[in-house]
C-alpha cells in the first residue's frame, strides 16, 4: 500500500491560512488529499479553500478527527505547533518548514517521542503515495506516479529528479518520503527503511543521501544486518569540501564525520547499489524491477 | 555565528562560570596599559578560529612593554587568514592541569551531548582521533539539562584511569563541576550554541576550575533570537562563518545560500540537494564548480536575477549552469529572472539552463525567444557548460 | 514566607513582567513625594494578607496631599491583625478588565497549576466556590514548563463565554499571555514559589497587560536556596507567616515547630502525626490544646527541653502533655530532658508523660525518680492531664 | 507475602555513612535486611557496617544488583538522589528525608513516572514486611509482628502507635508503609490500596490519613468502586484550625480543601469503617479479624 500516509489519511494543516499554506493546500486537495482541518490562532471559525480553520490543534482533533498534521508554520513558531499537533494526538506530524533552530527541534522530537508520534521533517518536502491520492508536503503531484518504489532522501529537489526520471522510465512510487536537510531530523534513514521493509507495496528502495552526519551509515548497518529488499542508493554533496555548510543545515563535513567516502563506502559493504548519476538509479532499478516497468515512460 | 573569545568569556561570566581577569586592546598602546593593571599576560588574537597558538596568535607578557609589542606583532598578523582587530590580555593563571569541557549538537543523539575529558588544551578532535576512551560524555534530556548525578558520573568516568590536578579526588572534582557544567548548558540553552567550548578547562593549584579558553558557535538558524549578539558580532567584523571570504560575506549581506568553492563553472539551483547534485555532475563533466548557489523552494525571477548577479561577481566564472527543477518554481518566472539578470548583471559568460516542471513550455519559449538554448538533462547542461567555459567566451544563444 | 506586594511586584519586574510605577514609603511624607512624582496614585498597606481593600488598607489619592493623609491613616491601622509597616504608592492605570493569573501547587495533580480567569479583581476563592467553570486550568510539565501552545489553549478556554476587556480578541490576549505566563511560571520555578498569583492582572484601556497585584509565597523547604529573599522578608519582619502570633515567632526563632492553638493543655509529642492525634485525644477528653509542638524524630533530650520551655511560655497554659512514641527517641533520653527542663524552665503546672519504646524502663525508672508518674496510654494520659490542669495547679509528681 | 519489600528485596541506602544513614542502617540489617549496598559520593570502595560503598547509583547497582534505594540525603540533595537511583535502575525509591522543597518532588516525581519507578515518601518512615523480615526506613522493627493487616499512613510515629497497639491485640502486619507527610508524595493511598488488594497476605487495610489535601478523598473514591478487603480509617487533626501547618507540610487546610469533615465523610460513604481513636482502630480490627488474634498480646 504505502507507509505513513494513506487515502485515509485525515490531514490538519498548521499555517494554511498564510501564503504558503494556502498554494499548497491547494495543491494537496488537488491532488485528492483529505485535508480535513486548517490550524491558524485566530482565524478559527473561518472556512478556507473549504476547510473549516480552527485556532488549536485541540480544538481541529476534536471536530476533524484528524490523524496527520502538515507545518507550514515560521521557524519561530514551527516547533511550538509540531508539539501541539502532538499534544492533540495526531500520530504523524510533517514539519515543511525550514530554519528552525535545531534547539527547537531537539526539544519538539523528544517531546514527540516520549508520546509515540512520529515526526517527518523538518526541512522537507514532505510525503507522497500516489496510489492512494495522499500528498502530505510540495513533492508536486504530477511527477508522482504508482507503482513499487520507496523513495527516502534528505533532499526535496533531488527527490522530484528521482522520482521524474524514474517515472519517465516507467517506476512508480509506493510513497516517496523525504526526511529533510536538518542535522537532527525526526524519522531517520533507518526508520524509514524499516517502514518500506514491512510494506507490501515497496519492492525496492531508493535512499538519497547526502554529506554530514552518519545517518546514512546507520541505514547501511540495517541493510548490513540483512534487509529484504533491494536498495539503491545515491550520495550528493561528493565533490563538497569539509566545513562548509551546504544550503542545508545538516549538510557538512565536520571533521571525519560526514565524508561521501564513508557513506558509500558503507552503503556498499552493506549490499546496497551505490549509483553515481540519477541516470544510473534508473538503470539500477530498472535492473532490480524489470517487471514493474510498462511499455512507455510516464 | 561565532563568538571571539573575549565576546564568550563575557557570557560565561554572566553565568558566573570563572574566567581569568582580562582586558580587550584594539592597540599596543592599551595593550599595555592592561598589562599595568593585570600584571604578568597572555595576549590573545581575537580570531574567530582554532590553532591560534600554533599560528602565533598567543604570546605571553611580562610587563607592560613586553605586551605592548607582543600586541604590536599579533594585530599585524593574519591568523589562519583572519585579521586580528583586537587581542584579549589576560592575567595568568597558576595552572595544575587542563581539561576539555565541551557542550556540542550530537546528531547521532538527536540531542546536545556534554563532552569532558582530563586530556585538555589540545584539540579534542585529536584526543578523539588517538585516545576516545579518554572523552567521556554526557546527553542530557532536552527538557532537564544535565542533572548532577548526571554530572558527577560523567567526571568521574572522564577521571578513570587519569590522574586528577592539584592533587584532588575525582568526587571532589566531580562536585565542582556540577555548577560549572550547569552553567555552561545554561549558557549553551540560551544562546542556542550549536558548540560551547571552554579548552582549557583551567584547575589551577588551588583546585579552582577557571574558563581558559571558549569558544561559541551559535546556530544561524536560531540569530533571529539574539540581535544583540548579532550586533556584537558584526560590530568586530570577524565572527561570522562567512567572514573569510568576501564572496560569501557579500552573499550574506544579500540573503544569498552562497559557498565559494573557487573552480570556473558558476552553479544556481533551488534546492540544497539538488545543487549538491549539480556540483557533482559538473565535477563527472571535467569542471571545476565556481560555487554553490541555492535559491530556495518557491525562488521567484527577483531572487534568479540575484543569484545571477551574485555568480557574476566571481572573477573566476567562465560559464554559468542554472538548474532549475520547477516543482513549486514555476519555469515561467525563472526564464524571465535569468533573461533579465543576464541583461541587468551584464553577463557575458555562458549560460546553460536546465529546466523542468510546471510552466516548462512557456520557460523554454520565453529562454529561447531571449537567444537562450535550454536543455533537457543536467548531464548534457553540464557537458555543454564545460565545452563552452573551456572554449573561454560567447554567451548560450 | 509571604513576600509583600512590593517585594513580589519587584520579582515579576526583574523578570520583564510589566507593573505599574511605584515608590515605598515608609512615612507619610514619603507618600506625599512619591504622589508628587507619581500623579494620582493607589496608597496600598504592605501587609502579608489578602483582603486588604476590604479592611481599608488600600485607599486612592489624586493629589500629594491627599496620598500623604492615606498613608498616615494606613500606616497607623492594623490591617486583618497586622501592623503596617510601609505603604507603596502607585500609579494608577487605565483599566479597561481585570483578569486573574495564578500559579500554585495542585496537590492532586502533584505539581504547579496554572490558573486564569476573566473575573480577576475578587478572591479566587469566590470564583472558584460560585462560578468554577470560570476558571480554566493548565497543569506544565515541570520540566518544560508551560508550553506556548498549552497558554494559548488555557487563554481560549479562559474567554470561552466570557467578553475579552479592551476590545480584545480572545488569540489576541492569548498571544500576549503567552510571555506573561511563561515569565510568571520561571518567577515561581526560580524562587520555589508555592503561590505566585497576580490579581488582579489589569488589562489596561489600550490592551496591555499589568501586574495590578502580587502574591508571592515561597516552600517554607527551599527558603536555604533563597538566603536573600530571607533577609528582604526579615528586615521588614511582617513577612512571614508565624509573624501574627508572637508565641510563633518565637518557635520559629527557636527552630521548633510550633502552632498556637489558644486553649489550655500544652502538647508536645514527636512526629506531626502523632501530636494531631494527640490533640485530637486532649479535646476528646474535653481539654483545649493550647499548642502542637512537634520535637520531630530522633528528638534528644536537648530538644525536649526546649519544646517544654517553649510551651511554658505561654501563659494560659494550665497542664502540658508529653506524647512520646520511643521509636528512635530513647526512653532515657526523653525522661532526662523532661526532667531537667521542668527544673530549667521552673515549670510548676501539671505535667503528664505518656511514652512508649526503647529504653522505656529505663525513662519511667528516671521521671519517677524525679517525681513525675508516666502513664501507660494516650488516653489516660489525656484524662489525667484535663483533670489536672481543671483542677488548677500542682505538679504530676 | 507482602507489597513492595520483600525477603528479596536487595537494598541500597543513599547516604549510609552519615550519622543517620549509619544509625538506620545498621538497624536495617538487625532487622534482616538485605542492604547490599551503600551510596556516599566521595566514599566509593569503602566498605562500612560491612556493607560496600559506591559512589554512585550506577556502579552500585550494577556490582550488587540493587533493585530497591533508601535515600538519608539531605533535603537540598534529596531529589538528585532519588532521580540518580531511578536512573540507575532500581524499581522502587523509598526517600525518608524531611524538608525538600515541594518543587524538587515534583520534577523527581515527574522523573521517575516517566520511568516506571515507584516513590515511597519523600518525609515518610518508610516500609516494613516483618514475614519477609524486611525493613527499608526506620520503621522501628521491635513493634513489628508478621500477621495480616496492610497499614498505610501519612505519618511515622502515628504509625507506630497503630502497630503496637494492634500488635498487642495479636494482629501482625503483611506490610506497614508510610507514605509521608509531604504536600506531593510519591505514591498515594490510592496507590497503596490497590497493591494491598492484590497482595493474597493482606486481609485487611488500616488506612491512617490526616487533614490536608484529598488523597483521602481518592481513595474512597477506590474503595467506593468495590473494594475487596475491610478498610479500617482513621483522620488525625480534627481539631486542627484552618490554615495552619501542623508540623507535616502537607498537613494544612486550604480553604475548604482538606478538612477532617470531607474525609471521614467520603469514607464513611464509601464503606470504610473510620475509627475515632486508636483504641477504636483496634477494636475495629478485632470485631472483622477474629481469627487473626491469638491468644495473647505480641
Amino acid at each position: 500500500m504505502s507507509i505513513l500516509v494513506s487515502r485515509d489519511t485525515r490531514l490538519l494543516v498548521q499555517g494554511m491560512t498564510g501564503a504558503e499554506g494556502t498554494f499548497h493546500t491547494e495543491q494537496m486537495l488537488a491532488y485528492g488529499t483529505r485535508v480535513v482541518a486548517g490550524v491558524s490562532p485566530g482565524k478559527g471559525g473561518q472556512q478556507h479553500l473549504g476547510v473549516p480553520v480552527f485556532d488549536t490543534c485541540s480544538a481541529a482533533v476534536r471536530e476533524t478527527g484528524a490523524d496527520t498534521a502538515c507545518v507550514f508554520v515560521p521557524p519561530a513558531g514551527a516547533a511550538d505547533a509540531i508539539m501541539e499537533a502532538a499534544d492533540a494526538g495526531v500520530s504523524l506530524v510533517v514539519a515543511i518548514t525550514e530554519g528552525i533552530p535545531v534547539a527547537d527541534t531537539i526539544r519538539a522530537r523528544a517531546f514527540l517521542e516520549r508520546r509515540g508520534v512520529r515526526l517527518v521533517g523538518p526541512n522537507c518536502p514532505g510525503l507522497i503515495s500516489p496510489e492512494g491520492r495522499a500528498k502530505v508536503g510540495i513533492i508536486p503531484g504530477h511527477i508522482s506516479q504508482p507503482g513499487p518504489v520507496g523513495i527516502v532522501s534528505r533532499s526535496g529537489t533531488l527527490t522530484y529528479e528521482i522520482m521524474q526520471a524514474l517515472g519517465r522510465a516507467g517506476h512508480g512510487q509506493s510513497t516517496a518520503c523525504g526526511i529533510g536537510g536538518d542535522p537532527v531530523p525526526g524519522l531517520s534513514f533507518a526508520d524509514v527503511l524499516t517502514l518500506f521493509a514491512a510494506d507490501d507495496a515497496t519492492r525496492l528502495v531508493v535512499l538519497a543521501g547526502e554529506i554530514g552526519g552518519s545517518d546514512e551509515e546507520h541505514a547501511a548497518a540495517l541493510i548490513g544486518r540483512g534487509y529484504p529488499k533491494p536498495v539503491v542508493a545515491f550520495i550528493s554533496g561528493r565533490s563538497a569540501p569539509a566545513g562548509k555548510r551546504m544550503g542545508h543545515a545538516g549538510a557538512i563535513i565536520s571533521g571525519t564525520t560526514g565524508t561521501p567516502q564513508s557513506k558509500v563506502a558503507a552503503l556498499n559493504a552493506a549490499g546496497a547499489f551505490v549509483a553515481e548519476t540519477v541516470e544510473e538509479i534508473v538503470a539500477a532499478v530498472q535492473e532490480r524491477l524489470p517487471a514493474s516497468a510498462p511499455a512507455a515512460g510516464g | 555565528m561565532k563568538l571571539l573569545e573575549y565576546q564568550a568569556k563575557a557570557e560565561l561570566s554572566r553565568a558566573g562560570i570563572p574566567v581569568p581577569e582580562g582586558r580587550l586592546a584594539r592597540t599596543a598602546d592599551e595593550a599595555r596599559q592592561a598589562a599595568a593593571h593585570l600584571g604578568p599576560v597572555a595576549v590573545k588574537a581575537q580570531v574567530p578560529i582554532g590553532g591560534r597558538g600554533k599560528a602565533g596568535g598567543i604570546r605571553l607578557a611580562s610587563t607592560p612593554e613586553e605586551a605592548e609589542a607582543a600586541a604590536r606583532a599579533i594585530l599585524a598578523m593574519e591568523v589562519r587568514g583572519f585579521p586580528v582587530p583586537a587581542v584579549w590580555c589576560e592575567a595568568r593563571l597558576d595552572i595544575a592541569g587542563e581539561l576539555y569541557c565541551g557542550i556540542t549538537v550530537d546528531r547521532d543523539r538527536r540531542g546536545l551531548a556534554v563532552m569532558l575529558s582530563l586530556a585538555g588544551g589540545v584539540e579534542i578532535e585529536e584526543v578523539a582521533a588517538r585516545t576516545p576512551e579518554r572523552i567521556a560524555r554526557l546527553w542530557p534530556d532536552p527538557f532537564a539539562g544535565p542533572l548532577p548525578f548526571e554530572i558527577r558520573r560523567l567526571a568521574l568516568d572522564a577521571c578513570r584511569e587519569e590522574t586528577v590536578p592539584a592533587g584532588l579526588r575525582p568526587i571532589q572534582l566531580a562536585q565542582r563541576l556540577v555548577p560549572l557544567i550547569q552553567r555552561l548548558h545554561a549558557v549553551a540553552t540560551e544562546l542556542d550554541a550549536t558548540l560551547c567550548e571552554v579548552n582549557p578547562l583551567v584547575v589551577t593549584a588551588d583546585g579552582t576550575l577557571v574558563a581558559g579558553d571558549a569558544k561559541l558557535e551559535v546556530d544561524p538558524s536560531a540569530e533571529f533570537r539574539h540581535p544583540e549578539l548579532v550586533q556584537l558580532v558584526a560590530a568586530d567584523g570577524t565572527g561570522s562563518v562567512g567572514g573569510e571570504d568576501p564572496l560569501e560575506a557579500t552573499a550574506r549581506e544579500r540573503g544569498l545560500t552562497y559557498v565559494h568553492l573557487g573552480g570556473t563553472i558558476g552553479v544556481i539551483g533551488n534546492g540544497a540537494g539538488l545543487v549538491m547534485n549539480t556540483l557533482d555532475v559538473v565535477k563527472q563533466h571535467g569542471g571545476e564548480p565556481a560555487n554553490f548557489l541555492d535559491i530556495g523552494g518557491g525562488a521567484r525571477a527577483e531572487v534568479v536575477t540575484r543569484a545571477l548577479e551574485m555568480v557574476a561577481l566571481d572573477p573566476a566564472v567562465r560559464g554559468i549552469f542554472v538548474n532549475i527543477f520547477g516543482g513549486i518554481t514555476r519555469g515561467d518566472e525563472v526564464a524571465r529572472g535569468v533573461i533579465a539578470a543576464r541583461k541587468a548583471a551584464g553577463i557575458r559568460v555562458p549560460l546553460v539552463v536546465r529546466m523542468t516542471g510546471t510552466r516548462e513550455a512557456e520557460g523554454r519559449a520565453l529562454l529561447e525567444a531571449a537567444g537562450i538554448v535550454p536543455t533537457e538533462t543536467a548531464a548534457e547542461a553540464a557537458r555543454t557548460i564545460v565545452a563552452l567555459a573551456q572554449g573561454g567566451a560567447g554567451g548560450g544563444g
